[in-house]
């Protein structure tokens, strides 16, 4: 935790733009370059930043790591899961064309799902791992 | 000329793929062994782009006004393997810290000077 | 509708099972959820298994795309096998990992460290079912990160070293594979393996096709500790937990050496082993494997350590079957890719059982050992008869033919060098069998035989080395309907 | 023409900077080399066409990994690397001869961005094609990767997913130890 004013101020300002920009590259990668990865990286750097500038206990305060643990685990399960779904709707595994009444729209569906479930994983992940280590240096 | 033109891009990107694949097997120190890993990962990472790439061609977003695209398939690919080569990073830092804090050093020959003297 | 995704399910059942896994609470729930996913694994192996024995193939579209566009599971009877090899030995694996790992692995890790494990297994079945060469570099990924892991979780610091060097070596391996799957990639413009197969023979004389193949090679061989690249695996049996070392000296190296033959001869070709010093090479480098890993095993001080080299010395069998690139050849490396899967699991799961009761694998620890825990000596000693191929056990059948090839090719050093290998596991085996029964324990204290749960699973390996090695009809079978894909696998 | 300029440049700040990082000691230094060597690596895969992987290299390279190897120092304290005690020879060669057969296979690879190589004839011309019309996702990177590749995907998230149960498994705090027992009794 620091005490600079400047710093806290700036990061008070910068965080909200950050997760903004990552929910932008998140829906907008079908459009322009990005996609669930890189949002997920851009939405964890948001909490690094938080948790640089108002100290790691606070942020985990934020983001318990059992709650980070469960995160990581369900982008997962959101992305096998959709596979799952294609099976039970009598597709082949992530055939998303059996997702919606036509390809297209099915195609949509899918493609925005598994996104999102990348989105969560890497984003869990990359906190996790940060976290991990900054907590190593603590204790 | 042609020829050169065709192929100066692979030579240099074999420089830096050699570059690090020297730095991962001829340094001793575990920090250095995995930048040297990241320099030669990200050095075929651009074998692969370089393979994608087409003249005259623009990134592979449709859009109108562009006719050639450059090849959308090795760029899929490197992000995946840009993916793989963050996570085994992170993994051999972990181990890093571990083996520092286990041994008290993270140069491969103090380590197996410790080994031996057991 | 199972029957249609069959083989789908076997990758997706783990890769599913494992994130659940990591949320569940510490305790025995992460393990049996992993046992009972291991034993439907096993089922749906053999289950497919039995759907490909009469040749016939399965192929699978994921996300409906047909191949080359998509990614494509393709599944005959060469990977069914295998495929058969990694759900088996991880459903055995499984029941004696309970007690093994409790003892070895802190308590508060053990969701993690199950759902590592299937991460494990479910990358090793995605290796093996893939048709897609970068699908295969991604799950190759997916079992290595979760190897060094699991490597890394032994309770001496050594592990920790072995891991990294193992995820240093790994990676530079892997890198390797990434090049050369770039290469043939620029020259075929596919990375389906029966496209390329198709549309490589066209390009064989072509400067970047060698290279290509020659990165393939080294890369799969860092994987496959193919000597003098297997400098990564003596420390990493020896320092990985019990469970660990068992079910990767049974799976991890026997899916490399897969991968090796399927890069080889399906996508490959034979053709393309017969135009270049292939064979000669994979020959050159088993005879040097067996020799010098078996020379090492021999002044190893620590149990896990000798069997570590032996098992280097088992690939370069394989190896040398694969470079007499004849059908007989072939049948002997996937015959012994089987047999010491089993020979090796019985092994290390004896030797386990031992490091359970005294916390030790070194050799001056185990004097008097056998001894006390007899069972356990027992079905050390019938492994150990297998690994050195005498017969009535699984290991003769792979030395018998092994020893045919040689002779069908009038190979007569070869067949040497065979012997000469089992002589030398005569005299390694022999050193821990004395150690074990013949000398006396230096203090006078009573072990246990080891608890039922360990011993279990490894009679039935020690049962199945003995009931394959007589009656050879599975194993035979699987393996010249496997070799008859590989060799004319272009119609 | 500019882009070749461009392209021979940027190679070269690369090669300045991989050799940099080869004869350096300071580790600090290292790793900020390191940050600049993926920075400028992003920048060549824009020129190269690839705006998402170097949009993914800046994010990952430059950001997470250098930010990954900063907290290992920080946390190992070893912040000079020690001189090797004799000299790499055996290394140099392994590296001279992997040069050579690398050289050797791209003698005859099809010349760079020519548009007739076997890579853009067979497989991606369905891709850039059918690919908006299949997927409805003008993004045809997204397209391959999400769809027409899509396992790969579920692969390589699950790759993330094991290396963070990895560094959790090696780095996991006792405390959460302690909490637990504190539940249970």
């Amino acid at each position: 935790m620091t005490d600079n004013l400047i710093l806290r101020v700036i990061a008070k300002l910068l965080i909200p733009i950050i997760v903004l920009f990552a929910l932008y590259v998140q829906f907008h990668g079908d459009f322009g370059p990005g996609g669930g990865f890189q949002a997920g990286v851009i939405f964890s750097v948001a909490f690094i930043l938080y948790a640089m500038v108002y100290g790691l206990e606070t942020a985990q305060r934020v983001i318990p790591e059992s709650v980070l643990r469960l995160l990581a685990s369900l982008g997962v399960l959101i992305y096998a899961g959709t596979g799952v779904a294609t099976l039970a709707l009598g597709g082949n595994f992530l055939d998303y064309n059996f997702l919606a009444a036509n390809p297209i729209a099915g195609q949509h569906v899918g493609i925005i799902v598994i996104e999102l479930g990348v989105g969560i994983t890497v984003s869990a992940v990359m906190l996790l791992i940060f976290f991990t280590f900054a907590g190593r240096g603590q204790s | 000329m042609e020829y050169l033109h065709g192929h100066y891009n692979y030579w240099i990107v074999i420089l830096l793929m050699m570059v690090g694949f020297y730095t991962v097997i001829s340094r001793g120190n575990l920090i250095k062994k995995i930048a040297g890993l990241n320099i030669f990962q990200t050095s075929v990472f651009f074998l692969y782009i370089s393979i994608g790439n087409v003249t005259g061609g623009t990134t592979p977003i449709v859009a109108d006004g562009f006719e050639q695209y450059s090849n959308p398939l090795p760029h899929v690919l490197i992000l995946t393997a840009i993916v793989v080569g963050v996570a085994t990073t992170a993994l051999g830092l972990a181990l890093v810290v571990r083996i520092k804090e286990a041994y008290g050093t993270i140069e491969e020959e103090e380590i197996h000077n410790q080994d031996e003297s057991l | 509708m199972i029957e249609t995704h069959l083989s789908l399910l076997l990758v997706v059942i783990p890769l599913l099972a494992a994130p659940v896994t990591a949320i569940l609470p510490n305790g025995r729930l992460p393990w049996l959820l992993t046992l009972l996913v291991s034993w439907l694994c096993f089922a749906l192996a053999i289950w497919q298994f039995m759907m490909v024995m009469d040749g016939s193939v399965i192929s699978y579209e994921l996300g409906g795309w047909a191949p080359p566009w998509g990614i494509e599971y393709r599944i005959d009877t060469v990977n069914a096998f295998v495929a058969l090899i990694v759900a088996g030995m991880a459903a055995i694996t499984l029941p004696y990992a309970m007690l093994s790992v409790e003892k070895e692995i802190p308590r508060d890790k053990l969701s993690l460290f199950y759902a590592t494990f299937l991460l494990c297994i479910d990358g090793l079945l995605g290796i093996t079912l893939t048709g897609d060469i970068f699908n295969l570099f991604v799950f190759l990924e997916i079992s290595s990160l979760s190897t060094y892991t699991l490597i890394s979780m032994g309770q001496k610091r050594r592990a920790l070293t072995a891991a990294y060097q193992y995820l240093i070596m790994g990676t530079i391996g892997a890198t390797f594979l990434l090049i050369g799957i770039g290469l043939i990639y620029a020259e075929t413009g596919t990375l389906n393996m029966m496209d390329l197969s198709a549309r490589l023979p066209a390009v064989f004389g072509h400067r970047t096709v060698h290279t290509a193949f020659a990165f393939i090679v080294v890369g799969v061989g860092l994987k496959l500790a193919m000597f003098p690249l297997h400098l990564w695996l003596p420390n990493a049996y020896t320092y990985a937990p019990s469970a660990v070392t068992v079910f990767l000296a049974a799976t991890a190296t026997k899916v490399a050496i897969y991968v090796m033959l399927r890069l080889v001869f399906t996508v490959f070709t034979i053709e393309f082993v017969y135009v270049t010093p292939t064979d000669s090479m994979f020959m050159l480098l088993g005879v040097l494997g067996v020799i010098v890993a078996s020379v090492y095993a021999i002044y190893q001080q620590d149990a896990k350590r000798v069997l570590a080299y032996s098992s280097v010395a088992q690939v370069g069998y394989i190896l040398m079957g694969m470079g007499f690139a004849s059908a007989m050849g072939l049948t002997a490396s996937v015959i012994h890719m089987f047999n010491h899967a089993l020979m090796k699991g019985a092994l290390f799961m004896a030797v386990g059982a031992m490091v359970y009761r005294i916390g030790s694998s070194q050799i001056s620890q185990l004097k008097g050992l056998g001894r006390q825990m007899p069972w356990t000596f027992a079905a050390l000693v019938i492994a150990g008869l297998s690994l050195i191929g005498v017969p009535g056990t699984a290991g003769f059948i792979s030395k018998w033919y092994l020893v045919l090839a040689a002779i069908e090719q009038q190979a007569w050093f070869i067949a040497i060098v065979i012997l000469g290998g089992s002589l030398m596991a005569v005299i390694y085996i022999w050193k821990l069998v004395e150690t074990l029964f013949f000398q006396t324990a230096t203090e006078d204290i009573s072990i246990k035989e080891a608890p039922l749960s360990l011993l279990v699973p490894t009679w039935i390996l020690v049962i199945a080395n003995i009931y394959f090695g007589i009656n050879t009809e599975l194993t035979v079978n699987a393996a010249e309907a496997a070799v008859n894909i590989l060799e004319n696998v272009r119609q | 023409m500019i882009d070749d300029f461009i392209d021979i440049t940027l190679l070269a700040f690369l090669a300045i900077t991989a050799i940099a990082i080869i004869r350096m000691r300071n580790l600090f230094a290292v790793i900020m080399m390191f940050g600049i060597f993926s920075l400028v690596s992003a920048g060549l895969f824009v020129v190269l066409d690839a705006a998402d992987v170097a949009f993914t290299e800046a994010a990952v390279g430059a950001g997470i990994s250098t930010v990954l190897m900063l907290a290992t120092l920080a946390l190992t304290r070893g912040h000079v690397e020690k001189q090797p005690a004799h000299k790499p020879w055996l290394p140099l060669g392994v590296v001279i001869v992997t040069g050579i057969a690398l050289v050797y296979g791209t003698v005859d690879i099809p010349a760079f961005s020519d548009p007739q190589a076997p890579a853009h004839q067979h497989v991606a011309p369905r891709y850039i094609e059918q690919g908006q019309r299949e997927t409805g996702v003008p993004n045809l990177v997204t397209a391959v990767l999400a769809s027409y590749r899509g396992f790969d995907t579920l692969g390589e998230v699950t790759v993330i997913l094991t290396a963070g149960f990895g560094v959790l498994l090696l780095l996991g705090r006792r405390r959460l130890r302690k909490t637990e027992e504190e539940d249970e009794q």
